[in-house]
């Protein structure tokens, strides 16, 4: 094709801002990983042990399983539409009491455990998404009815008393270390980032959910099933808390009902933290994992020094204030 | 009055304005011209305090004048209607007209009363028929861009801003508006008015400012210039250039049907519409605002349902579910409000033209990042878009050239039917060109195209074929030499109807 | 087609629906018992703390923000209410009034965060809800305290003829009408309903969504005194499933997440239906559970799969509730309502 | 419109409220001598704990059913919530009752619903927490026994001088805060006993591993540790993870999962074993109120001297204070082993008194 007339002389776009916008997104997962260090840091004045390999090591795994739980929710926040997934911690928690109730310590059942637990947390994605797409109900509300139906659920399959443990060769994931500073399960969240990472940003699925949640109207107009797309990540967040919730017994090495349900907010605002806005269509996994990270070590950093709970919660409460007020404030509407 | 004196305004590294200038006296109606991305909107925020200047000033009655928010603005007597209204879906016209300025009575409290007859008398004076308790998300668009006028005539302005408010206003509807605003120019009102339709600055102006670049390029007086002077001062060509560059567009010969419609019926929107479209044909769908053209590209698109009638597409009858069935059978759509559906902001380039391209391909095929690239890269070229590089996100780009990432996805997938929505509404002159003459290039390639506009000129211009509709039906059928501006106004007015059409 | 107009142009609707059916089941499985006054004022004085909340929860939502702290605010209340009146043995108005105060000022402060900080209110709520907890806890490290009897019997009897919470609960509702004819009531649903335009308009977001969260602090205390006077005690864990509680009750009653839209006559009656659900579960599992065999021992859980199931079916009834206009399928005109269609 | 419906719905009310003033009915009760109506109100049930304690009172009703004795006994679970559980007790009072046992999901904020259903001349007990009020007589295990118990043998255990870490529940809970004073009382009596750090694990094993693994970084040199219940299997699965030694004697609950892991750690070190102790907090506590609640609704008399105070309520005498019996060290650990081999990992090491030990108390 050729255009014979050129006079395109206004250049709204222009270089500068590109680099701007390209460092500002840079700069919220830059800037948690700086937030982090420093984290580190105080915690190494407390005590110096703190930066010890080992205590590193012990934090990001720690980190990891926080991590696991955010993995789905951060799928849900892309997609958008006011979307938020309060049922991770409830999905996590069956995904340990199934697995702990199916493996009974045989290695030989962890294939099918497996299976079934991602069958569970799909099925718990799916009637999310029944509820939220077809019946339109807020996401909010509907996932934190959910969790409520979910612990329900495991309380009558266990009995209220989940029994097993996990097979041998799955705890010594969950507890042994590769080095000091890297426990396997820290191998196996690197892993997770570089499947999510590619789930994200190298197939169709991963590209279609941005543009739902950067428009889902006009990506149901350009041919995208949104309905499915945004459904679609309530499923898989599902399945990825579920799957959060075989890790979780594997570094603990029993399970409890509802053992999940206390990662659940902190699995939203460690995804925000991570640089994905609560709009919705952007954001990484890789951010989500910075966000577990700066939890997990404020947590840690909160333990060891010399507070009561009460003086923890607060500090606990100021700092995140904090650190949401430094950058995760929406912009004003004036410019 | 009012003057505006060398503002400047940046977002980020973006110069939105430099040493822009404009003045206002009473009684006076400016016209504010300029390309998409020349400041217009920017200027009209600063006035509005929607937007904090950086530097130059404003003086009103040659006093300074700070304006840190849309309420100084208010207070100052300046009143803005915005093109993207500043409407509250939920609330009813009345509650909408009055707000932030309701009348207040005994202890402080709103009278709701007075509330009701205040928002009642503006309706009354602009002519609009829409009952005060309704709710704004109620209306259509039309009756929303009055409401918004209405608002700010509400504030009993000195100086009223009008941003693109005729934009979906029809044909009366516009008259109205100008008589009543002639009216109030008498009275010693200031009217700025922003507007991409130059028959209605001829018509209503007095003086026009023009921006380029964020700069003031010409005060003039609008009876001393025509359409070319300011089509230069816009662009910095002369037109006749431009004309000259253009394609002639060639009927094609093979006339085999791609679409038929018959008897379609879509809810209190269009009644019973029949029509064939031949491979390779431009046609337009011409008429009054929201008469059934919109709802009827998107009933064949599959993004409202149809109650009745049937279509057949490439031989075989066919109905779709969903917008995705008919990407899937080789449709595509473009709308006009690329905000709501068009771009998706905050994704790159590349992401806004592959959209339609990865609809098509399932949800876990893989990508090569690559490949994206370079294609991406291609289309930029080709499409001239005027962007960092495939990478920057869709919100740093003009609205002229956000809609050719739109226009640029679809040529990416290349269906065999194209529908457009008025995809032009609130887009530059050059861009519109250049958006026409790929339309016509896809067209010559095989692609049927089916266009509907708000702008007469764009049909007449495009269109083999105008199909016009009144009323949810197509009252007119214009071709070859029956494609004259009179035929087509007359025919958008229920008048003199040719053909088509039907029972009455 | 008439009442579907009805049910998408009233926003409290969806509520008062889900209010009746509720009412009617809870007649079918507690018999004529339900029809005493007594029964009435169980009910209501066990629920005030939830309406209350449930009221403090829609004024925020209308703004279009959400506050997840108001369960911790309300036991921030109950902790200061007790500790003065025990430990310092201040008179009961005096504490209770400071306690109100604490809690205004819990509001004003998640005001100031949200609308002046503007950090995202899920987030800045639940950051507050961490410090406000903390605090109670400060306030009163374990359970403990009395509330005067004449207090709980006062709040628990009758006051010329109806149940005394019902005053409590018609007063702040006549608050709430009152700032809803001044022009702050229109600016909370414009806030709400679109920020941008509100703001255009000239209206001051930022105070309005103050001003929000500053009522929604004070009504929140009130529910804190309500939920003392009910249990008579302090406990600083007490008021944790008080924030999502009154969030499904204000679904419930047909208030839209977004704002703009809803009003706290649905929230009421969202509120109530959850303490009905909770008392047509009683009474089905008092009066029937005997009858289904082999259910005798686990029936604990199955009370609450049941109540867990009758809320999501509640929450499914938000179909009813319209929304903001998404731009799919042009529905710039909604169905039904253009002039034609009459 | 939704002004009509709205008057409609206020109309509905207005005769409702009109024909329940009509159909008010007065409840008659009765004295009887068996049949009784008793129902539990457990503020939750969603811990192992509870539910075995839920569990045994279902036995022990069952058999009461069997016998005549009680004629129906319900039970409704709270979720944790307050106002539900308020709610409950506030239905069962109108619904005419004859005993209600509550486990309180807010130990002291009953009172008012505890006075209604008093005059109503129902009998109130509360079980596992205490309950602060003259009237109600709360049967509970004596927490402050239980963790003197354990306190005491830890200070025994590393001679009286040593640093200790302490893993206390959840702020607030009352059995943690009485748990909390015993151990304060104990130690304040060994000043060589040093606590390097408290930390609240929320009776959560998940808790208490990240904890322990955190507070490995700060304090690594500690010589014993001193928890409740529902940390040490945590605890120890974080120090064999960080390879950090055992501590000279740690204390904690009975759990038979913690027993196993203990049992087990033992058979791989025979020469170096975990110095550990379990004190009972058995769940049937709950079946020990019920069969207490039937005797009393039988009209028999406590014996004199039953009736203590509760460490947490000084003021009142209305404290039946069963003290935890068994405790398990190395001495009786493999027996306790053998004894419990067939119940499941969650079991918790449970006793209820016998017929003979509740008849003990009454005249």
């Amino acid at each position: 094709m050729r255009f014979n007339f050129n006079n395109l002389n206004f250049k709204p776009g222009s270089g500068m801002q590109r680099n701007v916008m390209a460092a500002v997104r840079g700069n919220q997962m830059l800037m948690a990983l700086f937030i982090a260090l420093l984290l580190f840091v105080i915690g190494g004045f407390v005590s110096t042990n703190f930066l010890s390999l080992t205590n590193i090591g012990s934090i990001l795994s720690m980190a990891v399983l926080l991590g696991f739980v955010a993995a789905g929710q951060t799928l849900v926040v892309i997609s958008g539409g006011e979307g938020v997934d309060l049922s991770v911690g409830a999905a996590t928690s069956l995904g340990a009491v199934l697995a702990v109730e199916i493996m009974h310590g045989q290695n030989n059942a962890i294939i099918p455990a497996l299976i079934l637990i991602i069958a569970a947390g799909a099925l718990i994605g799916i009637l999310n998404a029944i509820g939220i797409i077809v019946a339109r109900v807020p996401p909010l509300v509907m996932t934190m009815a959910m969790a409520n139906v979910v612990t329900t659920v495991q309380l009558i399959y266990t009995n209220g008393t989940p029994t097993g443990h996990p097979a041998g060769l799955v705890a010594l994931i969950g507890s042994g270390r590769l080095l000091p500073v890297l426990p396997w399960l820290v191998v196996i969240g690197i892993l997770a980032m570089v499947l999510m990472q590619a789930l994200l940003r190298h197939t169709t699925y991963g590209y279609q959910l941005y543009a739902v949640g950067s428009n889902s109207n006009a990506s149901y107009l350009a041919g995208v099933r949104v309905s499915l797309i945004r459904g679609g990540a309530y499923v898989l967040s599902g399945m990825l808390s579920a799957m959060a919730g075989f890790w979780l017994i594997a570094y603990n090495n029993f399970a409890f009902v509802n053992m999940g349900v206390a990662y659940t907010l902190p699995s939203v605002a460690a995804v925000v933290i991570g640089g994905t806005s609560l709009a919705g269509g952007g954001g990484s996994y890789s951010g989500t994992m910075i966000g577990a990270i700066v939890l997990t070590v404020l947590g840690s950093l909160l333990v060891v020094l010399h507070t009561d709970e009460a003086g923890r919660q607060i500090i606990n409460g100021v700092v995140l204030i904090a650190l949401l007020a430094a950058y995760t404030r929406r912009p004003p509407i004036r410019q | 009055m009012l003057q505006m004196l060398d503002i400047g305004k940046r977002f980020g590294a973006v110069t939105a304005l430099k040493n822009a200038s404009l003045s206002l006296m009473p009684g006076e109606i400016r016209a504010l011209l300029g390309a998409n991305g020349s400041g217009k909107s920017t200027l009209v925020k600063i006035l509005g305090g929607m937007v904090k200047l950086d530097s130059g000033n404003i003086l009103l009655d040659g006093k300074p004048l700070l304006i840190q928010s849309p309420r100084d603005s208010r207070q100052n007597a300046i009143a803005v209607a915005y093109q993207d209204l500043s409407l509250v879906p939920q609330l009813s016209v009345a509650d909408n007209i009055m707000l932030g300025r309701e009348p207040r009575g005994r202890a402080g409290l709103v009278e709701s009363a007075r509330v009701r007859q205040g928002a009642l008398e503006l309706l009354n004076r602009l002519q609009v028929e829409v009952d005060p308790d309704a709710l704004v998300s109620e209306l259509d668009t039309a009756t929303q861009s009055l409401v918004e006028v209405a608002k700010a005539l509400a504030w009993e302005p000195r100086m009223l801003v009008l941003d693109e408010v005729t934009a979906s206003l029809h044909h009366d509807q516009v008259q109205r508006l100008f008589a009543l605003l002639r009216g109030m120019r008498q009275s010693g009102l200031a009217i700025l008015f922003v507007s991409h339709r130059f028959d209605e600055v001829f018509s209503l102006c007095d003086t026009a400012t023009v921006l380029r670049g964020g700069e003031t390029m010409s005060a003039v007086s609008i009876s001393q210039v025509d359409y070319s002077d300011l089509i230069h001062a816009m662009t910095g060509k002369w037109p006749e250039k431009i004309r000259a560059a253009q394609l002639e567009s060639k009927l094609p010969k093979k006339r085999d049907i791609v679409l038929s419609l018959s008897n379609l019926h879509v809810q209190n929107k269009v009644k019973r519409v029949s029509l064939k479209v031949h491979s390779g044909e431009i046609v337009g769908l011409g008429g009054l605002q929201g008469q059934g053209q919109a709802e009827t590209l998107r009933a064949i698109f599959g993004a409202v349902s149809f109650s009745e009638g049937d279509m057949v597409f490439g031989g075989a009858p066919v109905k779709f579910r969903s917008p995705g069935d008919a990407v899937r059978q080789g449709i595509g759509f473009i709308s006009g409000d690329r905000e709501r559906e068009g771009v998706l902001p905050v994704r790159s380039v590349t992401e806004n033209l592959f959209l339609a391209k990865m609809a098509l391909k399932g949800f876990f095929s893989t990508i090569n990042s690559h490949w994206l690239f370079t294609g991406a890269k291609e289309t930029i070229r080709q499409l001239k878009i005027v962007a960092e590089g495939p990478d920057s996100p869709a919100n740093s780009l003009s609205g002229g050239n956000q809609q050719k990432l739109v226009v640029g996805r679809w040529l990416m997938v290349k269906p065999r039917l194209l529908l457009l929505d008025d995809p032009t509404k609130g887009v530059d002159i050059n861009a519109r060109r250049e958006i026409h003459q790929l339309l016509r290039q896809m067209a010559e390639h095989g692609t049927t195209i089916i266009i509907s506009s708000s702008d007469n000129e764009e049909l007449l211009d495009i269109a083999d074929r105008i199909l016009v509709f009144y009323e949810g039906k197509v009252v007119a059928e214009l071709c070859n030499d029956q494609k004259t501006e009179a035929q087509l106004v007359s025919a958008m007015l229920g008048v003199n109807r040719t053909s088509g059409g039907g029972d009455d | 087609m008439r009442l579907w107009r009805l049910l998408r142009s009233a926003p409290a609707l969806p509520g008062y629906l889900l209010l009746t059916g509720a009412i009617i089941i809870n007649i079918l499985v507690q018999g004529p018992d339900f029809f005493s006054m007594d029964n009435f004022n169980s009910i209501f004085s066990v629920n005030a703390p939830l309406i209350m909340a449930a009221i403090a929860q829609t004024v925020v939502v209308l703004t279009g923000e959400i506050d997840l702290s108001i369960g911790s605010n309300m036991t921030l209340v109950n902790t200061i209410a007790i500790l003065l009146a025990n430990q310092y043995h201040w008179p009961v108005g005096g504490s209770w009034l400071t306690a109100l105060l604490a809690g205004t000022l819990v509001g004003v402060l998640n005001g100031l965060i949200v609308a002046y900080l503007r950090i995202p209110s899920l987030l800045a709520t639940f950051s507050t809800m961490s410090v406000v907890s903390g605090l109670a806890l400060w306030v009163l490290p374990k359970p403990g305290g009395t509330v005067p009897s004449e207090v709980y019997s006062a709040y628990g009897g009758y006051l010329v003829g109806l149940p005394t919470t019902v005053w409590i609960i018609a007063t702040v509702v006549a608050l709430w009408a009152i700032i809803s004819k001044y022009p702050i009531g229109k600016y909370i649903r414009a806030v709400g309903g679109r920020e941008r335009s509100a703001y255009a308009s000239g209206i001051r977001i930022e105070r309005v969504k103050l001003f929000a969260h500053t009522f929604s602090g004070f009504v929140t205390g009130l529910a804190g005194l309500c939920l003392t006077a009910l249990m008579a005690s302090g406990d600083p864990k007490i008021g944790l499933p008080f924030g999502l509680n009154s969030i499904a009750a204000v679904i419930l009653g047909g208030t839209i997440l977004s704002g703009g839209w809803g009003g706290i006559g649905g929230s009421i009656a969202g509120a109530l239906f959850l303490g009905l659900v909770s008392n047509i579960v009683f009474f089905l599992f008092n009066n029937f559970a005997g009858l289904i065999p082999g259910i005798g021992n686990v029936s604990s859980f199955y009370q609450q799969l049941l109540s867990n199931l009758i809320v999501i079916f509640g929450l499914a009834s938000a179909v009813f509730t319209p929304r903001k206009k998404n731009g799919i399928g042009l529905p710039k005109t909604r169905e039904g309502m253009t002039k034609d269609a009459v | 419109m939704s002004k009509k419906v709205a008057s409609w719905l206020v109309l509905l009310l207005t005769m409702v409220a009109a024909v329940s003033l009509a159909l008010s009915v007065a409840n008659a009760k009765d004295t009887k001598k068996n049949g009784f109506n008793v129902a539990l109100l457990n503020g939750t049930n969603s811990n192992a704990w509870r539910l075995q304690m839920e569990q045994n009172m279902q036995t022990v009703a069952n058999k009461y059913k069997a016998q005549g004795i009680i004629g129906k006994y319900s039970v409704f679970v709270a979720n944790n919530d307050a106002t539900t559980q308020a709610q409950q007790m506030q239905q069962l009072i109108n619904s005419g009752v004859d005993a209600i046992l509550i486990n309180p999901v807010s130990a002291t904020s009953l009172s008012p619903l505890i006075d209604k259903a008093v005059a109503k001349g129902i009998l109130v007990m509360g079980i596992d927490q205490h309950i602060s009020h003259p009237k109600v007589i709360s049967v509970t295990t004596d927490q402050y026994a239980w963790a003197k118990i354990q306190a005491e043998w830890l200070a025994k255990q590393i001679d009286k001088k040593g640093n200790i870490l302490q893993f206390d529940a959840i702020a607030g809970a009352p059995a943690n805060d009485v748990r909390h004073q015993a151990y304060a009382d104990v130690l304040a009596r060994y000043p060589d006993i040093k606590v390097l750090k408290l930390v609240n694990m929320d009776w959560d094993e998940g808790k208490a591993k990240q904890l322990m693994t955190t507070l490995l970084s700060a304090y690594p040199n500690f010589d014993a540790i001193l928890c409740q219940d529902g940390a040490a299997v945590g605890i120890i699965n974080a120090l064999q993870e960080a390879k950090h030694p055992l501590p000279k004697a740690i204390t904690s609950d009975e759990w038979i999962a913690y027993l196993r892991l203990w049992h087990d750690l033992n058979q791989k070190n025979p020469g170096k074993p975990l110095n550990a102790i379990i004190v009972e907090n058995p769940p049937g506590i709950g079946a020990d109120g019920l069969q207490i609640v039937v005797r009393l609704l039988q009209g028999k008399k406590l014996k004199s001297g039953v009736l203590t105070s509760d460490p947490s309520d000084k003021g009142n005498k209305n404290a039946i204070l069963i003290k935890p019996t068994l405790v398990i060290t190395n001495a009786n650990m493999e027996e306790w082993y053998e004894k419990t081999k067939d119940k499941p990992d969650t079991y918790y090491i449970d006793s209820v008194l016998s017929q003979k030990e509740i008849d003990k108390l009454f005249n």
